[in-house]
């Protein structure tokens, strides 16, 4: 190109040059819409069989553009973090940036190539669209801009979690797991998109997202004002819990959900104790004395009714027969998961308000039912399940096979047994990783080595234990054997010498029953010098008497309850695992329910009576 | 200007009257007014009246997320939405501390030359209108249309791209767009030749550009002219040179000026300046295949992304000139505050005003449209 | 560009200036804060000693808490290739201030855009009236007690779509969930 | 155009005096009327206003590329010669007043085009306190483009659907205008105020037109001939008022 | 406890034992099989603890159910012509026979132990029946035979997964 000299501007026929132009073909487009370019913003599509109804592309909109329309005829799940919501776009809002598109957790969400839409007056209700995967019109257009890596604005990967190696842990009952550093916690918690599947995941509907949008912005005592609204046992839940929350994070669709619970255990930790005492006692309003409650057992459904009985002014008395609190929490739960010095903090806050724990106090043994009937204004049935289930085989009866839970209980209780040089565990759930894993460490610290197997009728993938307990038991050196049915404990002259298991073919049936499958010829023996069954558990309800046993209704072997947690008694109420079976957020919602229950009730009666 | 010829009568009074020129005004760019007060048809008083375009640009982007305010950016300038775009993800970076990778620079270059290429061509048709040459006007707009097309390849829409984040840009180039942008490039190079005859080498244009709005440098610098206006008063000075961003250190191009100051300088600069783009794009083009790596650094969530405390004052060289943002942080989800500096703020309002005394009025929109003055910049 | 002016190095003017806190923000750019006071001063040796010709911007900062507003004057230099912003805080109270306007041209604009957003007054500047907002008679707009959502809910009413599909899934109990 | 100061007096209100005759429906006013809406939907002027920013793809909609005279529009500079007002996205209240004046200055029969999402629902200036949010509360609008904004060719498919509406004699939401004056009138009432008024005689003009309804008047436009009667009595204007108002206002 | 009443599958390593019996001899012997069973789970009612009545109470149900269709079949026409014929004795004839006579269950059964000989009933039942079915000649007899093996089955499904909620408790 050159440059002009504009000194001499020209003919004045020079601008005629372009008459040649005349003849040309013209740069007219034809008339009507031309295909729009591959990753064009057009008009919305949505995939409704990936889309969860989150609303994260609700949140995103900078416009509010975008609605979420419930549609009763679609399948919703909570704990799988699907609702039956669909978003429906705004087109007299919408400015098609996409943001939506890019924030999509499933990616179901993309925008089309089209982009003709006209309408009169009369139609503006056609502004407002659900898109779906036809497109705005039905006329089946080409996606245009879409989810792709580069664009995602999703963060798939979790914050690494530091913990303790393997051969740094098993030599004591050390914590395993650091928690989160300020920076991570922060990060992490930064990923949450606030969609709420967690809080409708949780048994206890914990409203996750407040307490990880008040970590992230750095607001750690509203992190624990929004904790202690749902969860007396924070320190119990940021550690152990059974995170159906995590299960339903809609950012485990493409990627790895939000530690939640660890990020829960970041704000109790980071806060320390006095101050969560001090927060918590705020709440305690300065209420008359509303009446009398008694709790039988101080596991987390207990010490959580307690917790919001106390809050509302009644003087509660809980009666564990244990020498310290937490239930299975303590006497199941090993050290290394859940410390017993948090599991005190907990319990503490939940004393600080008032509530009167006796320890060491069994009820039916050192106080009856009929007297806390009477002393009291409402009686709460928490016993928890803390009989070991056997297996029945042959063999079973000997004195080193135990089971799972006294064992777990005599642990922390310190008392003495002998610590075997061989171990086999039978059970792949989370006792069997917790007791599997104890006896590995009790074997390193007394004969400096381990030998620690599990045996499971179940197949790796369809093992209950949760997935990071399987994987750091084999870390620390316990051996998993799947697919196995135990069959006898071979005894040898009255010592124990091992297990002889068969091999499963298949635990469920095709419709997912459990229907064991073995195939007899494949015997294999684990020698052992003591076997430990954890199976399962059993709840002792020896206690109520014969009397209120005969009293109560009973289903499936438990107490039967309405769905406030009342027993058929009007006085009596039951919550936790020995009602529900074994789940500690479970227990805790349990507990919430009933304290509930007990202060309507209540509340009616005085009104009644005034 | 005043013809030579022209002789100077004793008007009476009533030649003295006030007109709204604009806001519905075929010679005024965007939805503007100057109410002016003339004598016969020479301007005397001068006064801009903006407003009208008004969106509280500044308000809004305090109450949205700092990524939401992507969307918002692009629309405070219609016709040159990228650098808005690309300063307010400077400012953002530079307040988060955002390392954006090498790939998304050089992206980000090629978006910003693309736009004041598309922003260019569109001035010359706006401004070919303003002195009745719409042959020209058709061309231009036409033109730039080939390059919106480009636009909707790369980023997904045709004139608000929305391409630039904080932290790099939201994709990567479609197969086969370098060649596409190559194509062009030789088309623009073929067609400028055809601009000269029809447009800039006109007598009739050249005619009334020449001596219409001049501004001296003492002038330029003490009313706050930047961009193409500053330099056809000889001052060479370019944000893109001298306060570089992005990769424009490691490009070569030149700063093309005038001397003369007036409507016909700032054109040729603006004609010079095109010429540039085009070397800077072949660099790019060139460049750019050998470049890769990741397109935008990692981001946090948008929804839960604290930007840390802090301020940040980017700048850049658009179309129009300098560019820029004032960001302020408090640590929080959405920025404190924004405060949007475009150079349109100078030349669309005091520079336009003073510039319009002494024309004639039908020269008023020509005055206008050499300054590329941008009304929704002003008004935001 | 004009050669006369000697570059002063920027130093010296602010060594001059009592109470000036300078900061390198990054090359290029520099932090002066600085009482309302003396901000004039300042501005007229950046301008006259060390050639920052160019006012690039007024931009003004709206503090609730602190009851004050924030003004940044940023200004450059053509020769040094440096922005200095100079930052300094006018009570909410008097909201008055000082025009640069015979200092710098450009000022006139931006004050009397901090004027319209603000409520922010500035004695001597020649167009201390409304260019943007003629015709609004709320309260300046920037302010941040003023909250723009809350008066859009109070003036305008939104549209009230009801296409078929909706009024067939309200028909099975469903709608538009708030 | 700044009506309340420019315009110290009103100026007086448009009476023709011709009495509009009511029209026959006869064969060859059917035949008539049908060429004449042929014709008009063959010949469009758009005023040339840029109200927002989808405006910027008009000059490619009108230029070679995407050329929109091949259905007969063009670009008009005066709103009295304009057929089409087209509002390119979102309207400030400030160029809403001009919208307005603009619109009624425009003759009969007059479209309105509403472009980009702003002028549905207010768009992605939802919450800002600067722009008007639904168009079509302050003027009866024809037909809507969606788009953020809409492209050449989206604008020009709205065109052609405009053109079929007016056709088939379905496009006559200005009557509406007329018809419900009191209504679009009340909603600018709210908007600019209770002195807010135009110098056209709307009511004039319905009544010459035999468009004046039942929702012509009502309780905005007695606002407003207070007001004029007002600015009457200050004898700033000489202002003929309508006799229901009267009636109306003494109620 | 036995150890046959653990539920299991498969012939391996049994005897298969060759022998015929007439259909009448087999209907009695299945009847008195529904029979003692069904007093049996009566009788164990009384004996457990609350908890545990309403599934002993099922079980019983659940086999008067089985009696009064064998009753419903003698009382067919049609099964009286075929009642005399000789048909082979399935091979797992012994084990139904056993739990004819021999309730094996502790004196203070709880939940676990009272679900595992019902297992195992269960269980010999279905084989029995199954091994009948395709023994006799089709009609209402192999009908009812087949019917029952469903049951039998089904029940022991359902039990199965009930014995995997109770003992298992979930799969801690």
């Amino acid at each position: 190109m050159t440059d002009i000299k504009y000194e001499s501007k020209g003919s004045l026929l020079r601008p005629f040059k372009a008459l040649a132009f005349l003849g040309r073909e013209p740069v007219t487009e034809p008339m009507g819409p031309r295909p729009a370019s591959e990753n064009y913003r057009g008009f919305h599509l949505n995939d409704w069989e990936k889309c969860i109804g989150c609303g994260t592309c609700k949140k995103i909109c900078d416009n509010q553009a975008i609605r979420m329309v419930s549609i009763p005829d679609l399948p919703a799940d909570p704990v799988k973090g699907i609702r039956a919501e669909r978003p429906a776009m705004d087109y007299g809002r919408c400015c098609w940036c996409g943001l939506c598109v890019d924030l999509c957790p499933t990616g179901s969400l993309s925008l089309s190539r089209e982009y003709v839409h006209t309408c009169t007056e009369e139609q503006i209700s056609s502004y407002f669209i659900l898109p779906d995967p036809k497109g705005m019109h039905g006329q089946g257009y080409e996606k245009g801009w879409a989810k792709t890596a580069d664009a995602d604005l999703i963060d798939l990967e979790r914050q690494p979690m530091h913990q303790l190696a393997p051969d740094e842990r098993t030599d004591s009952f050390a914590e395993v797991v650091d928690g989160f550093d300020p920076q991570s916690a922060l990060l992490e918690a930064s990923r949450c998109i606030q969609c709420g599947m967690c809080h409708d995941a949780c048994p206890s509907n914990m409203d996750a997202p407040q307490y990880i949008r008040a970590i992230w912005s750095d607001d750690l005592e509203a992190a624990i004002e929004h904790i202690y609204d749902t969860n007396p046992l924070a320190h119990v839940c940021g550690r152990v819990c059974t995170h159906r929350c995590e299960s339903a994070c809609s950012i485990g669709i493409r990627g790895k959900p939000l530690s939640i619970r660890w990020l829960k255990r970041y704000a109790m930790d980071q806060v320390g104790h006095d101050r969560v005492r001090d927060i918590v006692s705020k709440r305690k309003a300065p209420l008359p004395d509303s009446g009398k409650i008694a709790i039988i057992g101080a596991g987390p459904a207990g010490l959580t009714a307690a917790y919001d009985l106390a809050l509302q002014g009644f003087q509660v008395t809980i009666y564990e027969g244990l020498p310290q609190g937490g239930g299975m929490t303590r006497y199941g739960i090993p050290e290394y998961r859940l410390p017993y010095n948090r599991l005190d903090d907990d319990i503490d806050i939940i004393t600080s308000l008032g509530v009167v724990i006796h320890y060491d106090t069994w009820v039916g043994r050192d106080i009856s039912m009929t007297q806390l009937e009477q002393d009291n204004d409402a009686v709460i049935v928490a016993n928890g399940l803390h009989l070991g289930r056997s297996t029945r085989i042959p063999g079973s009866d000997h004195a080193q096979v135990y089971s799972a839970i006294d064992l777990l209980r005599k642990i922390t209780l310190g008392e003495h047994f002998d610590i075997p040089q061989r171990a086999v565990v039978i059970g792949g759930g989370n006792v069997a990783m917790d007791i599997a894993r104890s006896l590995l460490r009790l074997q390193q610290r007394t004969h400096g080595r381990t030998d620690v197997t599990v045996t499971t009728l179940e197949a790796r993938d369809q093992m209950m234990a949760a997935a990071d307990e399987i994987e750091e038991a084999e870390e620390e050196g316990v051996v998993i054997i799947n697919s196995r049915g135990p069959r006898q404990c071979t005894v040898d002259k009255e010592v124990l010498t091992g297990l002889e298991t068969v091999h499963c073919i298949s635990v469920f049936d095709a419709e997912g029953r459990f229907h064991p499958q073995y195939d007899e010829d494949d015997l294999t023996l684990y020698g052992a010098d003591m076997v430990v069954e954890a199976i399962g558990q059993a709840p002792d309800n020896d206690f109520l008497g014969e009397l209120l046993t005969e009293r109560l209704e009973w289903v499936r072997g438990r107490l039967k309850i309405d769905e406030e947690g009342r027993t058929s008694e009007p006085w009596l109420w039951a919550a936790g695992d020995a009602v529900e079976g074994p789940d500690v957020i479970h227990a805790i919602a349990g507990g919430h329910r009933v304290a509930n229950s007990i202060q309507q009730h209540l509340a009616s009666l005085r009104k009644a009576s005034a | 200007m005043r013809p030579e010829n022209y002789k100077s009568v004793e008007h009476p009074p009533s030649h003295e009257y006030e007109l709204n020129f604009g806001p519905n005004h075929p010679g005024i760019e965007g939805n503007y007014a100057l109410k002016v007060k003339l004598e016969g048809d020479v301007v005397t008083e001068a006064k801009a009246d903006g407003g009208y375009l008004h969106r509280g640009f500044e308000k809004l982007m305090e109450t949205r997320l700092w990524m939401q305010n992507i969307a918002l950016v692009p629309r405070i300038c219609v016709p040159d939405p990228v650098p808005m775009e690309v300063v307010y993800s400077l400012g953002v970076e530079e307040l988060g501390g955002l390392e954006v990778p090498a790939r998304a620079q050089w992206l980000r270059v090629l978006h910003l030359e693309l736009s004041r290429i598309a922003a260019h061509l569109f001035t010359f048709g706006g401004h070919a209108a303003t002195t009745g040459m719409y042959s020209n006007m058709f061309w231009g707009v036409t033109d730039r249309d080939y390059v919106l097309d480009l636009f909707e390849q790369m980023s997904g829409g045709r004139v608000y791209h929305m391409y630039n984040v904080p932290g790099g840009v939201r994709r990567d180039l479609p197969d086969g767009f370098l060649a596409r942008v190559s194509e062009l490039l030789d088309y623009l190079e073929r067609r400028l030749p055809q601009y000269d005859d029809l447009f800039f080498a006109n007598a009739v244009f050249i005619d009334r550009a020449r001596g219409t709005g001049t501004l001296t440098q003492e002038q330029a610098l003490s009313w706050g002219v930047t961009g193409p206006n500053l330099r056809a008063c000889g001052l060479s000075f370019d944000v893109r040179r001298d306060d570089p961003y992005l990769v424009y250190d490691q490009l070569e191009f030149d700063i093309p000026t005038e001397t003369a100051g007036d409507a016909l300088a700032r054109t040729l600069v603006r004609r010079a300046e095109l010429i540039q783009s085009i070397r800077i794009l072949r660099q790019v083009i060139a460049r750019l295949p050998g470049i890769d790596g990741p397109i935008r650094c990692p981001l946090p969530n948008p929804l839960a992304w604290n930007v840390p405390m802090g301020e940040a004052y980017p700048r850049v060289e658009s179309s129009k000139g300098e560019l820029c943002f004032y960001l302020v942080s408090t640590g929080g989800d959405r920025p404190h505050r924004v405060h949007v500096r475009g150079p349109s703020s100078m030349h669309a309002v005091q520079v336009l005003e003073r510039l319009s005394i002494g024309t004639r009025i039908e020269d008023v929109a020509q005055t206008m449209f050499s300054l590329d003055a941008c009304p929704p910049e002003v008004d935001r | 560009m004009s050669k006369e002016i000697k570059a002063v190095r920027l130093d010296e003017v602010l060594g001059e200036m009592e109470g000036a806190v300078m900061q390198r923000k990054r090359p290029g750019r520099i932090r002066v804060d600085i009482e309302a006071d003396a901000l004039p001063t300042l501005l007229q040796l950046l301008k006259g000693r060390a050639g920052y010709l160019h006012l690039s911007s007024i931009s003004c900062v709206d503090w609730p808490e602190d009851e004050e507003f924030e003004l940044v004057y940023h200004v450059w230099s053509y020769e040094t290739g440096v922005l200095v912003s100079a930052h300094t805080r006018i009570s909410k109270q008097s909201a008055r201030y000082i025009s640069v306007y015979d200092l710098y041209v450009p000022a006139g604009f931006f004050e009397r855009d901090i004027y319209e957003m603000y409520g922010l007054y500035f004695e001597g500047s020649p167009h201390m009236e409304k260019f943007i907002l003629t015709e609004w008679n709320g309260p300046p707009p920037m302010l941040k007690s003023f909250d723009t959502e809350e008066f859009v809910r109070d003036t305008f009413d939104w549209k009230e779509y009801n296409p078929d599909w909706l009024q067939e899934i309200v028909a099975k109990g469903g709608g538009i969930v708030e | 155009m700044s009506e309340e100061k420019t315009f110290p007096a009103i100026p007086p209100a448009v009476s023709t005096g011709i009495a509009c005759e009511t029209k026959k429906d006869s064969f060859l006013q059917r035949v008539m009327d049908g060429f004449a809406e042929f014709c008009r939907a063959r010949s469009l002027f758009i005023l040339h206003y840029c109200t927002g920013c989808g405006a910027i793809e008009l000059p490619p909609a009108i230029t070679s590329r995407f050329d929109l005279e091949r259905l007969g529009v063009s670009p008009m500079v005066t709103p009295r010669q304009a057929d089409i007002l087209l509002i390119t996205g979102y309207v400030s209240i400030k160029t809403l007043k001009r919208i307005i004046l603009t619109y009624e200055q425009m003759q009969g029969p007059k479209y309105v085009i509403g472009i980009c999402s702003c002028t549905v629902n207010g768009g992605m200036y939802w919450n800002s306190y600067a722009t008007a949010k639904q168009l079509n509360e302050y003027l009866p609008v024809d037909m809507y483009i969606a788009g953020c904004m809409p492209r050449p060719e989206a604008v020009q498919e709205g065109l052609k659907q405009l053109r079929e509406k007016i056709e088939s004699g379905e496009a006559n939401s200005w009557e509406d205008y007329f018809k419900r004056y009191d209504h679009y009138l009340g909603n600018q009432q709210h908007l600019f105020g209770d002195d807010w008024h135009t110098p056209t005689d709307v009511i004039g003009e319905a009544r010459h037109y035999d468009l004046l309804g039942d929702e012509s008047l009502g309780e905005h436009t007695v606002r407003l001939e207070k007001y004029l009667q007002h600015h009457q009595e200050l004898g700033l204007t000489n202002v003929e008022l309508e006799p229901e108002n009267k009636e109306l206002m003494e109620r | 406890m036995s150890d046959d009443t653990t539920p299991r599958e498969g012939h391996s390593g049994y005897e298969r034992l060759r022998g015929t019996k007439s259909i009448a001899e087999i209907l009695e012997t299945a009847m008195s099989f529904e029979r003692s069973a069904q007093t049996f789970y009566e009788d164990l009612v009384d004996r457990v603890s609350k908890p545990m009545r309403a599934l002993v109470k099922e079980l019983a149900e659940e086999e008067a159910g089985h009696y009064a269709a064998f009753m419903a079949l003698k009382a067919d026409p049609a099964v009286q012509q075929q009642i005399g014929e000789q048909v082979q004795i399935p091979p797992s004839d012994h084990r139904f026979s056993d739990y004819i006579h021999l309730p094996a269950l502790p004196d203070k059964p709880d939940d676990q132990s009272i679900l595992q000989y019902a297992l195992g009933r269960e269980h010999a039942a279905m084989e029995q029946y199954q091994s009948l079915a395709s023994e006799v000649p089709p009609g209402p007899l192999q009908d009812t035979f087949r019917f029952l093996a469903q049951e039998e089955l089904e029940h022991k499904k359902e039990l199965e997964k009930r014995y995997y909620e109770v003992v298992h408790s979930g799969g801690v």
